[in-house]
C-alpha cells in the first residue's frame, strides 16, 4: 500500500466501518442496500487506486469488475425482488436496532482484539485494515442473525463479501487472479441462485420473511 | 480429463429429456468416468503421486482415496437414480422436463467435487468447495415445495457464510506464505507449503487455520454448525442425499485435512489443530446422541448419523497417531459405502411407503423381506457392529484415544457410540416388525438385494483387509502425518 | 410339497449340527488324552501394517468349556429337530432360525477359542448379536421384541466396559495377546488394575446375569424359542463365567482380597434375589430363567471362595472351590437345559406359559414328566443327583477357608454365606415343587391343558438322554473328576493328583449314596407290595371337588411372598362383593403384584434421565435459521478466542 | 480275605445300626405320647400302641385318589428310604455311623430335604385344597429350618474342626458341656428339631383340624401301607433328631465296639436313657405351649438362626480370633 498515504487509508477504513454500522442500524431494506452500495464503491475504489499506483493491469481489471459487477448488477437484481415482494421494513428479531448497534460495537472490539498479534507485521496499516475487515464480516453475520427479511440476509452475505475483499486487499497485494475471479464468480452465481430461491420463497410463502420457515425441526 | 467428462456430460444432459437418451448418456459418462478415474488412481498409487498437465491437476494417495470414494458412490447412486427418478416422474412428484436439469446439476456437482480433489492449489480448492454448494442448492430444493425451499435456503445461507470464512482463512494463509513463495499461485500450493511450513508467520497462520476449520467445518457439518445438514439431507431426493452425505462431507473434510497436514508442521505444532479437531469431533458425537435417540424422521436419522461419523473421523484424524489416522482413513471409505447404501435403500423405502415418519412404517419384513435384509445389514454396518469393517476402523480410532492417554474420553466415546446404536436399533426394530398398514403394495424383486453390494464389501473388509488396500491406506497415513 | 422339503432341510441341518457336536466331542477327548493343545490363528492386518494374528488357543480350561458347549449343542439340536416342527406347520420360514443358530454356535466357539483381545471382542459381539436374532425369532409378540431389545442394549452397554478395558490393556502392553497382558499386568498401578477388573466384572457380569445387571436375562430367556433358551441358559452364561477365569484369574493375576469378596457378595445376592423372584413367578420359563440367575450366583460364590483362598494362599480351599465351580457348571448346564426342554414341551402341548392354567399333565405327557422330575431333583441341590455334591464341596471350601483364617470378621461372614446357600436351597425346593407340582400334578386347570398330548419323540428323547448323563456323572464320579482335571491343571500350579485322591472319598460317597438310596427304595417297595388298592375320589369334606379348589401357583408360594414382602415389593389387593349382609360373600377378587425392584429403582430413572437429556439437546434444532447463524457466529468467536 | 471280613463286619454293623433305629423309633413315639398323656392327667395309650398302629395299617386296603399318579405311591417309599439314609450318618449309641465321612453333616439335612420334596409333591397329588395347604406351609417352614439346622451344625463343626457327625460326637467328648458356643448351638438345634418333628408351637402332630395342620395335611390322602410307611419314617426322623441332640449335649458313654457285648449293651442303655429324658422334655414343652400362627413361625426360626450366628461369633471371640 505504498502510495496511498496512511491517513487516506484510515479515512477509507472509517467510511467502511461506519457504513457497516449503519447497515446494521438501518430500519428499511432500501437504506441498508444503499449503504452497502456506498461501501462497495469505496472498496472497489480502494482496489482501483492501488492498481493505478502500482499500475498492475489485472488489479485494475478486478477493481473495475468489482465496480460493475457488485455495485452495479447486484443492487438492481435485489431491488427488483424487493419491489415484487413489497417489503420495506427489515423485520427485527432478537435485537432491536439500538442494542444491535451495541453488539456490533462489541464485535468490533473483539475483531481488534483477535488481530492484536498481527501488529508485529511489517506492512503499514495492516492490522487496522484486517480488523475492520473481520469486523465487517461479523457485522454481516450479525445482520443475518437478527433480521427476518430474506433480502437483508442477502445484504448480510454481501457485507461479509466486502469484508473479505477488504481483507484480500490488505493480505494479498492482488491475490492470484484465478482465485480472485473464481471467488467473485462464485459470489455472483451465489447471489443469482439466492435470488431464484427468494422468488420460489415468494411463490410458496408470498412473503420474504425468513421466520416463516421453521417447519424443519429436531 | 474426467472433470471434462463430467462437465460435458452435464451439458449433454440438457439436450433432451428422453428417458433412453438420458440412460445411454449417463451410462456412457459413468463408464468413461470409471475408466479414466480408475486409471488415475492406479497411477497415483503405483507412483505414490501423479501429476497431469504440468501439475495443474495433481493427486497423491489422499486425493486418490477421495477420488475413489467419489467415483464409486457416483456410479452407485446414479445407477440407482435412473430407476428412482423414473418412479418419481411416474408418481407425478416431478415434471418430466425436470429430469434433465436433475442430471445436469448432479453432474456439475460431481465435476466440482472432482475438481476439489484434483487440484493442488488451496485457492482453487476453495473455489471448488463453494462450487459444490451452489451446484447442490437447487438439487436440495428440487421439489420446490415449502419444505424444500426452506431447506435449500438454510443450506445455501449457512454454507455460503461458512465458506466465506474459509476464503478469509485462505487469504491469511496466502499472506503468510507469499513472502516465501512469491505473490503467485504457488503460494497456495499444498505441495510447496509443507516445505516452508516451519517459516510461516504463526500469528497469521493461526488466524487463518481457525477461520478455515470453522468455515469448512460448517460444510463438513461439525456440531454446532451442522444445523443445515439434516434439513438438506431430508428434503433432497434420496440419491442426492446419498451423494451429499457420502461424498460431499468427505470432500469438505478433505479440504480440512490439507490444512491439517500443513498445520502439523508449523510452529504451532501438531497439537494445536489436533485439539481443535478432537474438540469438534467429540462435540458432534455427544450432541448427535440426543438427536438420534429421539428421532422420528428416518432420513433425518441418517443425516444425524452422518454428522456423528464426521465427528468420529475428525476425532481419528485429530488424534494424529499412526493407528488412529489409519482407522480414520479406512472409516472414511467404509462410512461412505455404508451411508450411501442406507440412503438408497431408505430412499426406495420412503418411495414405497410414501412417508418418512418412523412410527408410520411397520412390518417391513412381512411386506418387503429383501429390503428388510438390506436394512439389517445397513443397520449393523452403520453402528459399527462386528464383523463389519466399521468395527475395525472405529476400534483403531478408539485405541488411538487410549494411546494418547485419554482413557476417560475413550470410555465416553464408546458410550456415545453404544447409545447411538441403541437409538438406531430401536427405530429400525420399530420399522421391521409389527403389522404393516394395508396401503403398501407388497412384492419386490430379488434384485433389491443387489443394492447391498457396498455393504457386503464393508462386511468383507471387516473380516479381512487385502494387502493392497492396507498399503494404500498406509500411504494415506504417510501423506497426512508426514507432509508430502 | 414345500412342507416336505422344509422338513428334510430341518432334519438335515439339525442332524448335521448333532454330528458336528459328536465329532467335536471325540476330537476333544482325543486331544485332552494326548494333551498337546492347539495354538494357531489367522493372518490379518493392523494399522501399522504389521501382521497380527486373529489367534485362538485350546488348553485344558478351554477344553472343559468346549465340552460343555458341544454337549449343549448336541442336545439342543436334537431337541430342536423336533421342536421346530411346530413352526413348519405354522408355515413360518425357518431360515432366519437356522442361519442364526449356526452363527450363534460358531461365535460361542470363537469366544472360547479366542486368545487375544481383538478376536475376543469380535466374537463376543457376534455372540450377542446372533443370540439376539434368535430371541427375536418369535417376533410376532410385541413383548418378545421388547425383551430382545432390552437384551441387546444391555449387552452392548456391558461391552462398552469390555472394550474400554481391552483397549486400555492394549495400549498399556502394546499387544492384544492374552499372554502379553498377563505378563504386563503386574506393571499396572493398583488403581489401574482395579479399574480394569471392575470393567471386566461389569461387562462379563452382565452377560453372566449377576444381580443387579440381570434384568435382561429373564426377559430374553423366556422370550426365546425353547431350544435357544436351553442353549443360552445352559451354555452362553457359562461362557461369560469362563471369561472371568480367562481374563481375571489367569490374566490380571491374583488381585487384592476385595475381588474375592466382590464375587462372593454379588454371588450371594444373585443367588438369593434370583431364587426369590423365581419362587413367586407363575410363568413357566421366567421361573427357570430366574433360577438360572440363582445358579450363576452360586457359581459366583464358588469363584469368590476360590479368589479369597488364592489371596490367602489356602491351596486346599481353592482347589475345593474350583472343583465345586466346575462340577456345578457341568451339572447346571445339563439340568437347566433339560428343564427348558421340558418347559418347551409343555408350551407346545398347551400353548400357554402361565402355570395357573396348567395341571395334571403327568397323566397326559408321562415321559416329559419323568424327565422333569429328575430335573428338579437335580436342580434343587438334593442328593442323590449332581447339584447336591457340587454344593457339598462348595460348603467344604467355605468351611476350610474360614477354619484356616487366623482372625478377622471374615470368619463370621464366610459361614453366613453357607447360611445363605442353605436358605437358597430351601427356596429352590419350594420353587421347583411349585413348578413341577402345579403343572404336572393334580387336575387340569384349563381346557387347553386337558387337550395336551405327549411331545414328539426326539423332544422326549433328548431330555431323557440328559437325565442319563446327569445320573452317570454321579454314578461314575472318577470320570467326572477326570473331566474336571482339565481346567484345574491350567488354573493351579501345584499337583492335581492330590485333589483327585482327596476328593475321591466324597465323590465316591456320591455314587454309594445313589446306589444305597435306590437299593433301599426297592426293598421298601417290595416289602410294602401286598395289600389291595382302590381308586376313589379325593376327600373334600363331602363336597364335590372342582379344579378351582386346588392350590394355585400363586397360593403355593404366597407365604414366601408375604415373608419377603419388603424385598419383593409385593402388594396384594382383595376386593370382596358382600351381597348386602356382612356374612354371605358373593365373589372375591384377589390380585397380587410384584415390583421389579431393580428395574424400578435402578434402570427406569436412568432411562428417564437420558430421554430428558436428549429432548433438551433436540431443542437446539428448533428451526430458526437466525438461531443457526447465531451458533455459527458464537462458534467463530469462541474458537478465535480459545485459539489465540 | 481280611478285606472281605472287614466289609462283612461293616455291613453287618450297618444293618444292626438300622435295625436298632427302626426298632426303637415307634417306642419313642409311644413314650412321648405317654408322657404327654401324663401331663394331661390321662391314662393314655400303651407305649406299644405305635407298633400296633403300624401293623394294622400295613394290613389295610389302600385308597388312591383318582387324580393321583405314580408319584403318589412312590413318595412313601422314597421318603422312608431317604430317612434311612439320614439314619446312616447319625452316630449311634457307641458313636459309630455306617456312612460316616467327609462332610456327612450336610448329608443329614439334605436327606431330610429329599423327604420334604417328595412329601410336598404328594400333597399336591390329590388335587384337593388341604394337601396344597399342607405342602405350601411345609415348604414355607422348610426353607427357614434348613439354614438354621445347617448353621447350628456348622458351628459345632467349627468347634470340633471336623465336618463328620461321627467325628464331631467323638471330639465333643472333651469339650466342656458349658462351653457357650456349644450351648447356643444346642438351643438352635433344639428349636430346629421341634420344627422338623412337626411339634408345637410349629405344628400339632395330633390335630386333624384341616386348617391348622401342616404335616398331617400332606398325608391326608394316604391310607394303609403308605400311611404306615410315612408315619414310620416320621417316627424314625424324630428319633434321629433326638439322638443327634443327645450325642451333642452329652456324648459321654460312647464306648467302642471293642469293649465287648456288655459294653455295647451298657452304651445302648445309657443312650436310651438320654433319649428318653429328652423325649420327656419335649413332651413337657409341648404340653406347656400352644401352637402359633403360621406367620409367627419365622420369628421362632429366626431366633434359632440368630442363636446359631451368636454361637459362631462367641466361638471366635472366645478363641480370641475377632
Amino acid at each position: 500500500m505504498a502510495g496511498i498515504s496512511e491517513n487516506w487509508l484510515n479515512l477509507v477504513l472509517l467510511v467502511l466501518l461506519t457504513s457497516g454500522l449503519s447497515i446494521v442500524y438501518s430500519n428499511r431494506v432500501q437504506k441498508a442496500l444503499n449503504w452497502w452500495t456506498v461501501q462497495t464503491i469505496a472498496v472497489s475504489l480502494l482496489i482501483l487506486a492501488q492498481g493505478v499506483y502500482h499500475d498492475e493491469p489485472e488489479v485494475i481489471f478486478v477493481g473495475v469488475l468489482l465496480l460493475i459487477g457488485k455495485a452495479g448488477i447486484i443492487p438492481i437484481l435485489l431491488r427488483r425482488v424487493l419491489r415484487e415482494s413489497k417489503t420495506a421494513w427489515v423485520g427485527e428479531i432478537y435485537l432491536k436496532r439500538a442494542t444491535s448497534l451495541v453488539v456490533a460495537g462489541a464485535l468490533t472490539i473483539i475483531a481488534y482484539d483477535v488481530t492484536k498479534p498481527l501488529m508485529a507485521l511489517p506492512q503499514a496499516g495492516f492490522r487496522n485494515g484486517l480488523a475492520v475487515a473481520i469486523a465487517l464480516i461479523f457485522f454481516g453475520l450479525l445482520l443475518m442473525m437478527i433480521r427476518k427479511v430474506a433480502i437483508v440476509q442477502v445484504v448480510g452475505i454481501l457485507l461479509i463479501d466486502n469484508g473479505i475483499f477488504l481483507a484480500g486487499f490488505f493480505l494479498t497485494q492482488g491475490m492470484p487472479l484465478l482465485v480472485e475471479m473464481g471467488s467473485m464468480f462464485d459470489i455472483l452465481v451465489g447471489i443469482v441462485i439466492i435470488v431464484i430461491l427468494s422468488k420460489q420463497m415468494l411463490e410458496n410463502y408470498d412473503s420474504l420473511n425468513v421466520d416463516h420457515m421453521r417447519s424443519l425441526k429436531g | 480429463m474426467f472433470i471434462g467428462v463430467a462437465v460435458i456430460a452435464a451439458v449433454g444432459m440438457l439436450i433432451s429429456a428422453k428417458v433412453t437418451y438420458l440412460k445411454l448418456l449417463n451410462s456412457l459418462a459413468l463408464v468413461l468416468l470409471t475408466l479414466s478415474g480408475g486409471w488415475t488412481i492406479r497411477q497415483t498409487l503405483l507412483q505414490g503421486s501423479y501429476g497431469y498437465g504440468s501439475g495443474i491437476l495433481y493427486w497423491d494417495a489422499l486425493s486418490a482415496l477421495l477420488l475413489s470414494v467419489i467415483i464409486i458412490i457416483a456410479v452407485y447412486v446414479i445407477l440407482f437414480s435412473l430407476g428412482y427418478m423414473e418412479k418419481e416422474v411416474h408418481e407425478k412428484k416431478l415434471p418430466r422436463t425436470s429430469l434433465k436439469w436433475y442430471y445436469f446439476w448432479i453432474w456439475i456437482f460431481i465435476a466440482t467435487m472432482l475438481l476439489v480433489v484434483s487440484t493442488p492449489n488451496l485457492g482453487v480448492l476453495w473455489v471448488g468447495i463453494e462450487g459444490t454448494t451452489l451446484a447442490t442448492t437447487l438439487l436440495v430444493g428440487f421439489y420446490r415445495n415449502k419444505k424444500a425451499v426452506e431447506a435449500a435456503w438454510k443450506y445455501v445461507i449457512l454454507c455460503t457464510v461458512g465458506i466465506s470464512f474459509a476464503l478469509l482463512g485462505t487469504m491469511l494463509l496466502f499472506a503468510a506464505a507469499a513472502p516465501h513463495l512469491g505473490q503467485s499461485l504457488t503460494a497456495l500450493d499444498w505441495r510447496m507449503l509443507p516445505k516452508i511450513a516451519s517459516q510461516l508467520d504463526p500469528n497469521l497462520f493461526r488466524l487463518g487455520v481457525l477461520f478455515t476449520v470453522v468455515g469448512y467445518g460448517t460444510k463438513v457439518g461439525f456440531a454446532p454448525m451442522h444445523s443445515w445438514l439434516p434439513d438438506a439431507h431430508s428434503q433432497a431426493p434420496s440419491p442426492v442425499s446419498a451423494l451429499l452425505s457420502a461424498v460431499l462431507l468427505n470432500c469438505a473434510l478433505y479440504a480440512i485435512l490439507r490444512w491439517y497436514t500443513i498445520a502439523r508442521l508449523t510452529e504451532l505444532g501438531p497439537d494445536f489443530i489436533g485439539k481443535i479437531l478432537i474438540g469438534f469431533g467429540l462435540l458432534s458425537l455427544a450432541l448427535m446422541v440426543g438427536f438420534i435417540l429421539m428421532q422420528k424422521d428416518v432420513k433425518r436419522l441418517l443425516a444425524y448419523s452422518s454428522v456423528e461419523h464426521m465427528g468420529i473421523l475428525a476425532l481419528g484424524f485429530g488424534l494424529g497417531t499412526q493407528e488412529a489416522v489409519w482407522g480414520a482413513s479406512l472409516h472414511l471409505l467404509l462410512h461412505a459405502l455404508t451411508k450411501a447404501n442406507l440412503f438408497v435403500i431408505i430412499g426406495s423405502l420412503v418411495q414405497k411407503t410414501g412417508t418418512r415418519q418412523i412410527p408410520r412404517i411397520r412390518g417391513i419384513f412381512k411386506v418387503w423381506p429383501f429390503t428388510g435384509i438390506v436394512m439389517v445389514l445397513g443397520l449393523l454396518g452403520i453402528t459399527g457392529t462386528p464383523p463389519f469393517g466399521t468395527f475395525r476402523s472405529e476400534l483403531s480410532i478408539l485405541s488411538g484415544l487410549y494411546k494418547t492417554d485419554h482413557p476417560i474420553l475413550g470410555f465416553l466415546t464408546i458410550l456415545f457410540l453404544t447409545l447411538i446404536f441403541a437409538g438406531f436399533l430401536f427405530h429400525f426394530l420399530q420399522m421391521f416388525y409389527g403389522k404393516p398398514s394395508g396401503r403398501y403394495q407388497a412384492g419386490e424383486s430379488v434384485s433389491t438385494l443387489a443394492l447391498a453390494i457396498p455393504l457386503l464389501v464393508v462386511l468383507f473388509l471387516g473380516l479381512f483387509i487385502p494387502q493392497s488396500l492396507n498399503q494404500a491406506l498406509n500411504q494415506v497415513v504417510k501423506v497426512i502425518l508426514g507432509g508430502v | 410339497m414345500a412342507n416336505k422339503e422344509s422338513q428334510s432341510v430341518r432334519q438335515l441341518l439339525m442332524s448335521l449340527c448333532i454330528v458336528l457336536a459328536g465329532a467335536g466331542l471325540v476330537w476333544g477327548f482325543v486331544t485332552s488324552r494326548s494333551g498337546d493343545w492347539v495354538q494357531t490363528g489367522l493372518k490379518f492386518f493392523t494399522g501399522e501394517g504389521a501382521e497380527r494374528w486373529l489367534s485362538w488357543k485350546v488348553d485344558g480350561l478351554t477344553m472343559f468349556f468346549l465340552f460343555i458347549l458341544l454337549l449343549g449343542q448336541g442336545f439342543s439340536s436334537l431337541y430342536a429337530l423336533g421342536y421346530l416342527k411346530e413352526y413348519e406347520e405354522k408355515k413360518k420360514s425357518l431360515w432366519p432360525f437356522y442361519v442364526n443358530w449356526f452363527l450363534f454356535l460358531g461365535s460361542m466357539f470363537g469366544v472360547l477359542l479366542a486368545d487375544d483381545g481383538f478376536s475376543f471382542l469380535l466374537t463376543w459381539e457376534m455372540m450377542s448379536l446372533f443370540s439376539f436374532f434368535l430371541v427375536l425369532y418369535e417376533n410376532e409378540d410385541h413383548q418378545n421384541r421388547r425383551s430382545a431389545y432390552i437384551y441387546l442394549v444391555m449387552t452392548h452397554v456391558a461391552t462398552v466396559f469390555l472394550t474400554a478395558a481391552t483397549l486400555f490393556l492394549y495400549t498399556k502392553t502394546g499387544s492384544f495377546a492374552f499372554e502379553v497382558w498377563a505378563s504386563g499386568a503386574p506393571t499396572l498401578t493398583t488403581i489401574q488394575l482395579n479399574l480394569v477388573f471392575l470393567a471386566f466384572f461389569i461387562g462379563l457380569g452382565t452377560k453372566a446375569g449377576f444381580v443387579p445387571f440381570h434384568i435382561w436375562l429373564p426377559h430374553a430367556h423366556s422370550a426365546a424359542p425353547s431350544p435357544v433358551s436351553s442353549l443360552m441358559s445352559g451354555v452362553m452364561v457359562k461362557v461369560a463365567l469362563y471369561l472371568f477365569l480367562r481374563l481375571v484369574w489367569l490374566t490380571l493375576g491374583p488381585g487384592p482380597v476385595w475381588w474375592g469378596w466382590l464375587f462372593l457378595l454379588v454371588g450371594a445376592l444373585s443367588a438369593f434375589v434370583g431364587i426369590l423372584s423365581a419362587s413367586v413367578q407363575s410363568d413357566l420359563k421366567k421361573l427357570l430363567a430366574f433360577s438360572t440367575i440363582e445358579n450363576v450366583g452360586i457359581l459366583g460364590i464358588a469363584l469368590g471362595s476360590a479368589f479369597l483362598a488364592r489371596s490367602w494362599n489356602n491351596d486346599w480351599a481353592m482347589d475345593l472351590a474350583l472343583v465345586a465351580f466346575f462340577w456345578h457348571t457341568l451339572q447346571h448346564m445339563l439340568l437347566k437345559s433339560l428343564l427348558f426342554m421340558e418347559a418347551g414341551n409343555i408350551i407346545q402341548a398347551t400353548h400357554t406359559r402361565n402355570l395357573e392354567r396348567l395341571g395334571g399333565l403327568l397323566k397326559r405327557m408321562p415321559k416329559t414328566a419323568l424327565g422333569a422330575l429328575i430335573g428338579i431333583l437335580g436342580i434343587t441341590a438334593l442328593p442323590p443327583l449332581g447339584g447336591f455334591w457340587g454344593e457339598l464341596i462348595l460348603f467344604q471350601s467355605l468351611w476350610t477357608n474360614t477354619l484356616n483364617l487366623t482372625n478377622g470378621w471374615s470368619k463370621v461372614v464366610l459361614p453366613l454365606a453357607i447360611g445363605v446357600l442353605a436358605l437358597v436351597g430351601g427356596l429352590s425346593i419350594a420353587t421347583f415343587v411349585k413348578w413341577f407340582g402345579v403343572s404336572f400334578l393334580g387336575q387340569a386347570r384349563s381346557s387347553v391343558t386337558e387337550r395336551a398330548t405327549e411331545a414328539h419323540f426326539v423332544q422326549v428323547l433328548a431330555p431323557l438322554l440328559i437325565c442319563g448323563l446327569a445320573v452317570l456323572s454321579v454314578l461314575w464320579p472318577s470320570a467326572t473328576l477326570a473331566l474336571l482335571n482339565l481346567p484345574l491343571s491350567v488354573l493351579r500350579t501345584s499337583d492335581v493328583e492330590r485333589i483327585r485322591l482327596a476328593l475321591g472319598t466324597p465323590l465316591n460317597l456320591s455314587s454309594s449314596y445313589l446306589v444305597l438310596l435306590i437299593f433301599l427304595t426297592v426293598i421298601v417297595v417290595l416289602l410294602s407290595k401286598r395289600g389291595l388298592r382302590r381308586v376313589t375320589a379325593t376327600w373334600n369334606c363331602g363336597a364335590p371337588l372342582t379344579p378351582s379348589m386346588q392350590y394355585t401357583a400363586g397360593g403355593l408360594t404366597n407365604p414366601i411372598r408375604v415373608l419377603f414382602a419388603k424385598v419383593l415389593g409385593s402388594r396384594r389387593h382383595v376386593e370382596g362383593d358382600f351381597g348386602g349382609t356382612r356374612y354371605s360373600l358373593r365373589s372375591l377378587r384377589y390380585e397380587g403384584r410384584i415390583k421389579e425392584v431393580f428395574e424400578d429403582f435402578l434402570y427406569r430413572p436412568l432411562i428417564r434421565g437420558l430421554v430428558w437429556l436428549a429432548t433438551q439437546i433436540r431443542k437446539l434444532q428448533e428451526g430458526s435459521i437466525h438461531l443457526y447463524l447465531g451458533y455459527l457466529l458464537i462458534t467463530v468467536i469462541v474458537v478465535l478466542i480459545i485459539g489465540r | 480275605m481280611d478285606e472281605l471280613y472287614a466289609v462283612l463286619t461293616r455291613l453287618l454293623m450297618g444293618l444292626g445300626h438300622l435295625a436298632l433305629i427302626l426298632v426303637v423309633a415307634p417306642l419313642l413315639q409311644g413314650f412321648i405320647k405317654k408322657s404327654k398323656a401324663f401331663w394331661q392327667m390321662r391314662q393314655g395309650p400303651s407305649i406299644l400302641q405305635p407298633y400296633r398302629d403300624l401293623r394294622k395299617m400295613m394290613k389295610k386296603e389302600e385308597l388312591i385318589s383318582e387324580h393321583a399318579s405314580w408319584i403318589f405311591l412312590l413318595t412313601p417309599r422314597v421318603a422312608f428310604a431317604a430317612t434311612l439314609m439320614a439314619a446312616l450318618v447319625i452316630p449311634n449309641a457307641w458313636g459309630w455311623a455306617p456312612l460316616s465321612g467327609w462332610g456327612d453333616l450336610f448329608l443329614f439335612g439334605a436327606s431330610l430335604g429329599l423327604v420334604r420334596l417328595f412329601l410336598t409333591l404328594a400333597g399336591l397329588e390329590g388335587a384337593g385344597t388341604f394337601g396344597g395347604m399342607g405342602s405350601s406351609r411345609e415348604l414355607f417352614v422348610g426353607l427357614m429350618t434348613e439354614p438354621a439346622l445347617l448353621l447350628g451344625l456348622i458351628v459345632l463343626a467349627f468347634i470340633t474342626e471336623t465336618t463328620s457327625l461321627q467325628g464331631m460326637a467323638a471330639s465333643l467328648l472333651n469339650v466342656s458341656p458349658i462351653f457357650i458356643p456349644r450351648i447356643l448351638a444346642l438351643i438352635t438345634l433344639g428349636m430346629v428339631s421341634v420344627a422338623e418333628m412337626g411339634r408345637i408351637p410349629m405344628d400339632n402332630p395330633d390335630t386333624h383340624l384341616e386348617l391348622t395342620m401342616i404335616h398331617e395335611g400332606m398325608l391326608l390322602e394316604y391310607t394303609g401301607p403308605s400311611l404306615a410307611l410315612l408315619n414310620f419314617s416320621e417316627q424314625v426322623k424324630q428319633l434321629l433328631l433326638l439322638i443327634l441332640l443327645t450325642q451333642i449335649i452329652w456324648p459321654s458313654g460312647l464306648i467302642t465296639g471293642g469293649d465287648g457285648f456288655l459294653g455295647i449293651l451298657w452304651a445302648l442303655g445309657f443312650a436310651g436313657v438320654k433319649v428318653a429324658v429328652l423325649g420327656f422334655f419335649f413332651a413337657t414343652a409341648e404340653s406347656l405351649f400352644v401352637k402359633r400362627r403360621l406367620f409367627r413361625a419365622p420369628h421362632f426360626l429366626a431366633t434359632s438362626t440368630a442363636s446359631a450366628i451368636l454361637a459362631l461369633v462367641s466361638l471366635w471371640i472366645i478363641r480370641g480370633q475377632i
